[in-house]
């Protein structure tokens, strides 16, 4: 398959393109953010988000949705970078959904249909301590009765104040740092027993910490199988890392251009800034990260999409390139800009602050890249 | 060759320094308030002196006025103009000793680090006579007015101007970073008094106070939230010429004498090996393996790199001063400086923030003190921007040091 | 806008081209000798052709003149010229199947790989026909004359002249950096025909003998041991004027275009992704700790940083080869490949040494094979030199791909 | 005390610039690479050297020294490092020294004179594997009636071939990896079961592989105290990392000083290369990267001769950073000089090769950063 967005993609992306640039250009992202909008996100633009087909973009058809795959998701998910534009898509329309596709006959028929439409948003909880370390799972799934109780602590819930669905990696059995021994379950974030804290976070998107106390969930609840959670966990996380890695290339991307831009306007010294030699030469070789981080990131989206086996190293990559490529490029939009890349009136701080969340989100460069070095054997 | 025995003469002089430090140790322990002795924690802590000066505690005020009392709110400046009169081994060990027991600088002012050393070299004895006790005694406090919105690192293409009108200047334009502008009582401005000629020159170096009629301020709000800074607008304001520092359009002579003071100073802003090290830090947070290393094997290799760079930067900052003492210093050495310190303290929060994850992705949260580390590492990034870009800096060292053509 | 159906017209195309596949996988099983399908370890297991060639081994000669006859030692050129006339996505399809069985390249030159294409684009029917199939058949072996001792980067600066004399040239001048001259029948090679205007124009791409009175050769010795290079002197070499390659005074442009198959050439020189991971060849030397991690933490952490930026390379590699089949591709964008290429491929060597430790600092040894990691790794600082300099395709980056001013 | 020479220090270094300047500038290194000399240094060289004083610079003046410290060892390194003058400067007057200063008064005696008037040469024996791992010393010495028995092979001792007195650390007890145990042995390479083989070394400077196959020691060849040997080893390695460093430094310094009279000289595009901003800046930043390097040395350097407790951490900050200055200068130096760099005509090629032995020898800047970080506990 060639490193291209093919036809189909060409479209979905311009269709893309053209809602988010026209009606979530960053100036709508400020504007949640000084309103400090409860929700974080225009449920309004979810709705057209949604019949646009967004929404159900990897939904299977059979459930409403358009089944399509990484691709696809990574093609909205870098349109998203290039405005900042706050919604769900992440959350419940890439995670939720992978997560989801892995249920039961009635878990799918119940939950897919009503993400497809855009009535139900989901957040994935996974995340425990200060780093993302999915197999240091500690939050304990006790069984009780029929089902299961919770109780732990989850922070880093992206959407989690939003959502209408939890979805819990818990430890059924074994000790943190195990493989084995992970569950997922479908929880309500209104069950007993949990409590839902919004936090503020640096880049003014939505993220929550969640605290389960003796939550009871049923045996209906166990999303795919029991104590066998990793490997389905691995691939929903894969995907989304695969996502957040493609929102990283549009940031770039965006904040290079603007950079550009500006060195071709901003006069010092009586030259535009763009002609100094120094200038330049950070120009060019960011220009050339960037390029070389899109095909990353496209190569191991498509191999999601095939379900090939170096699908892993190859998110791996992607998301460790993604996260020190956008680090580069949001240091040099800032230096670049000079004073004026340091005020809030300016929008490229906000790059920046985006780009140190999608780092952390779902593992930093260190993390995937160690985890390449454990992938090769060394 | 080998084998020349050592110089004995330090030897009395050491013994009157012992002295000195004994004296002052004895001092300070009797007269520095336990209060004043725990690190600056907040904004609060800082006594910036003023006509509007607020103690924000009694030993604040107790630790200041004894201090100004000995002259020790500048113990370098001479005491005529309100110093301590002390030379440089003395103003060392009194820095020394005041470290040891963690005391707080008794007033902080741009008066005392930045204008102060210009009015000593630049100022006429009436000039000197007039802000120098002012400024020890923390009466006024000051601001400076160079960047302007279209001189930024081309400082010398600034626009604002001061029109000749009979014994005084008229002062129309724009200032831009002007830290606390807002709560300034004077200020110290760039200005161009000659326009016809080359940019560097027609600039002159002028002092004016901030209740003038027609100046007025607005603060900028940064990525990093709140900021010192201030937009500072100047609407025909009246100043004397006399309030010219050094000659008339020759203020950029003083500018840049004023600015290796400020970049001396930024280039020490990190925190450099002080207090905990990074990679406990990043322990605190992470935690360790069972050997007890920093359980994130990558980030620990930056950690240690970036320990490496820092103390080294440590040395040379040290060695800087070692060199200047001795005559021996390069005088562009400190904008070398200055890009590597600041470059390192990016490098610094950037770790920090890796080092905090998640946890530093908070913004508002008092779990997380209202976002401090995220807010501290966003400020960070205008270091190697204010007072000099790092691009400035490293081409002063290729034109200065170098001496490299075209530079 | 969703769930528009797959194109279905590549179907056809595709059972084609399976065939050609099938057929392909059969000819090579049956006709490639198995010595000739392990990875060439010395030079010796290059043929190169030329007047003086020398078949290193009886297989060797076999799968030469086996591929010869079937056009395959240039499958993409038309028959006429003694190529195969394959299409694009066969002689993918052949390249797959060649490497798929490790198959040698059955004839190396710079004929086919840079003066082939300029030919083709360039050339005379009456040039084709007189150097094509010798390149396809391996009879004359080329050198390329470029770089000169004052035109390094700035290669328009050459200054080797060709003066008029009747229906010839009188060449004379000095080039450096020619690969293997002192084997080559031949040398393409860039002389001024004209000093009187702009340095880019005057310049003529010509062809001439290397046994022609007044071509001398000596080579050039490298930090990193013996090497192909030459210096190469002209005397007053006598060519025909009809030697010369496009218009005269336009040989700029056939320069250029063949730059361009170079630079894609050398990015594609390290050794990406291909063999024993990096960390794997370090834990060979060094040894792994009780959880199989490389037993040294910093050097394990720069080996998958590094092996990230690599496989990100060889994707976009694979990108670039795409994009230009889609004629997508900006025609600037191998000079980006060149500078990320040369420069990784540096950064490996770096690892390699780090990782080989004591061991790879040998240089003579047979236990070292000669020093063949240190020289190696030296050889590889000339990546970013050789072929336009990393300065010299940022620069180009800069100014074609985005536009910047005076760039 | 100032991070300054003092006058005295200022002295040395000017005296010996001035000898290694005039009479050991790198064509002398040259001559002996391109003669493949058997010796590998210029005997007439160490002897002029040695009255001088420099041979015995480390000596006690009670054994005919001048009792001069790391400081003074640094001076004369880093002049070494400008020329690459090949000496048993390092094996001999540093590590040598060093090493003997902690034997018994016999030894002393014995050695210590003849050090410093030239006639004695030393070389220390520690490494094994491929990387500088002094605790993962595995050599064998077992006791064996009144003395030890010693069994294994070192690699990289540096003037191995030409030693008249090898320094050998051993295993007396305890395993690999293992502080206590270790014990140093002063041992006559011409001594049954030793053979020694010179390497011929990338920076064509001088090392050798030696094997020991039960090659018998007394009592009396042990230096320092059985089993104890660790915290003397530590000393002597640290004094020597200290002054690879100075070599480092005066290597860095010398290659940045022709790179930056090469951009000064050299034409392309009509312009000397030195007017390109870009390389401007890259210079101006080798520049400051050499003068931290310069501080961090010194002081280390001075923290040794103070022996304060933080002279272990210092030294691991300056051959770390010395490790990765000098990488980067004869990297930038290189490449700056373009083809012409490239070849062995130049000499730049020469202190790019010492400069990666320098990095490898007493530990790589990597073991050193990684030394940091565990002195620091983290």
């Amino acid at each position: 398959m060639p490193l291209l967005l093919n036809e189909e993609q060409t479209m979905l992306r311009d269709s893309a393109r053209g809602f988010i640039g026209d009606k979530a250009p960053v100036s709508h992202f400020r504007q949640l953010r000084d309103a400090k909008d409860a929700t974080g996100f225009s449920r309004d633009y979810w709705r057209t988000f949604s019949e646009m087909g967004f929404a159900g973009l990897l939904v299977p058809e059979a459930f409403g949705g358009s089944g399509l795959g990484a691709v696809e998701a990574g093609v909205v998910m870098e349109e998203i970078g290039h405005t900042l534009m706050p919604s769900p898509f992440l959350s419940t329309a890439v995670l939720g959904v992978s997560a989801l596709k892995h249920g039961s006959d009635a878990q799918k028929a119940d939950y897919l249909p009503k993400i497809a439409d855009g009535a139900l948003l989901t957040a994935l909880a996974i995340d425990e301590g200060a780093k993302h370390r999915p197999l240091q799972t500690a939050m304990k799934a006790a069984r009780s009765g029929n089902g299961f109780k919770l109780n732990g602590a989850k922070a880093f819930v992206v959407d989690g104040h939003t959502a209408d669905l939890l979805i819990v990696a818990g430890r059924s059995a074994g000790a943190p740092g195990e493989r084995d021994g992970l569950t997922l379950f479908l929880v309500d974030p209104k069950a007993k027993g949990i409590s839902v804290e919004r936090t503020a976070m640096v880049d003014s998107h939505n993220a929550a910490r969640i605290t389960f106390d003796d939550v009871e969930v049923t045996a209906d609840s166990v999303l795919g199988d029991v104590d066998q959670g990793g490997a389905l966990l691995d691939s929903v996380l894969n995907i989304g890392r695969g996502a957040v890695a493609a929102e990283m290339v549009g940031l770039s991307d965006e904040v290079f251009g603007r950079t550009v831009s500006y060195l071709k306007e901003r006069k010092q010294f009586g030259k535009l800034i763009g002609e100094f030699q120094a200038l330049q030469h950070r120009a060019a070789h960011l220009y050339t990260e960037i390029e070389v981080t899109r095909a990353a990131v496209l190569k191991a989206l498509q191999l999601i999409d095939d379900g090939a086996p170096t699908a892993p190293a190859a998110i791996a990559v992607a998301k460790a390139k993604a996260g020190t490529t956008a680090t580069l490029a949001v240091q040099e939009g800032v230096q670049m800009h000079g004073g004026m890349g340091m005020t809030d009136q300016f929008d490229i701080g906000f790059f920046m602050k985006r780009a140190r969340v999608c780092q952390e989100l779902l593992g930093d460069s260190n993390y995937h890249a160690d985890q390449l070095a454990r992938l090769k054997n060394y | 060759m080998l084998g020349i025995p050592r110089t004995k003469r330090m030897e009395t002089l050491m013994s009157d320094l012992d002295q000195f430090r004994s004296e002052t140790r004895a001092w300070l322990e009797a007269n520095c308030p336990p209060e004043m002795r725990k690190p600056m924690s907040s904004d609060e802590d800082t006594f910036w002196g003023g006509r509007n000066a607020k103690y924000s505690s009694e030993p604040q005020r107790l630790w200041f006025e004894r201090m100004r009392d000995k002259g020790w709110t500048v113990p370098h400046w001479p005491k005529e103009y309100g110093g301590g009169g002390l030379d440089g081994e003395q103003t060392k060990i009194l820095r020394q000793e005041m470290a040891a027991i963690s005391a707080r600088l008794p007033l902080v002012s741009f008066g005392i680090s930045m204008l102060g050393p210009a009015l000593l070299k630049y100022g006429t004895d009436a000039q000197k006579q007039e802000h120098l006790p002012k400024i020890a005694a923390g009466l006024i406090r000051w601001c400076q007015g160079y960047s302007e919105p279209n001189a930024g690192s081309d400082l010398a293409s600034l626009q604002t101007r001061a029109e000749s009108d009979g014994d005084d200047y008229l002062i129309t334009g724009q200032k831009i970073w002007t830290s606390y502008a807002n709560y300034a009582d004077w200020i110290f401005c760039l200005v161009r008094t000659d326009a016809s000629g080359k940019k560097h020159d027609g600039i002159s170096f002028i002092l004016f106070d901030m209740t003038s009629k027609g100046v007025s301020t607005k603060p900028i709000l940064l990525i990093s939230g709140k900021s010192p800074f201030c937009e500072t607008f100047f609407d025909n304001v009246r100043v004397p010429k006399s309030h010219v520092l050094g000659t008339v359009n020759r203020g950029w002579d003083v500018a840049k004498y004023l600015l290796q003071h400020e970049r001396a100073m930024i280039s020490g802003m990190g925190e450099r090996g002080a207090g905990r090290p990074l990679g406990q830090i990043a322990v605190d947070s992470i935690g360790a393996d069972a050997q007890g290393r920093l359980d994130d094997a990558m980030l620990r290799g930056q950690i240690a790199s970036f320990e490496v760079d820092e103390a080294a930067l440590a040395c040379a900052a040290e060695r800087a001063v070692d060199l200047a003492k001795a005559g021996q210093a390069h005088p562009a050495f400190s904008s070398a400086m200055k890009y590597y310190g600041t470059e390192l303290n990016k490098r610094r929060h950037e770790i920090l923030m890796s080092s905090g994850g998640i946890d530093a992705l908070e913004w508002e949260s008092q779990r997380s003190h209202e976002g401090a580390r995220p807010r501290a590492w966003l400020r960070t990034k205008a270091n190697s921007i204010e007072g000099g870009t790092s691009e400035v800096m490293l081409g002063i060292v290729a034109k200065r040091i170098l001496d490299l053509p075209g530079a």
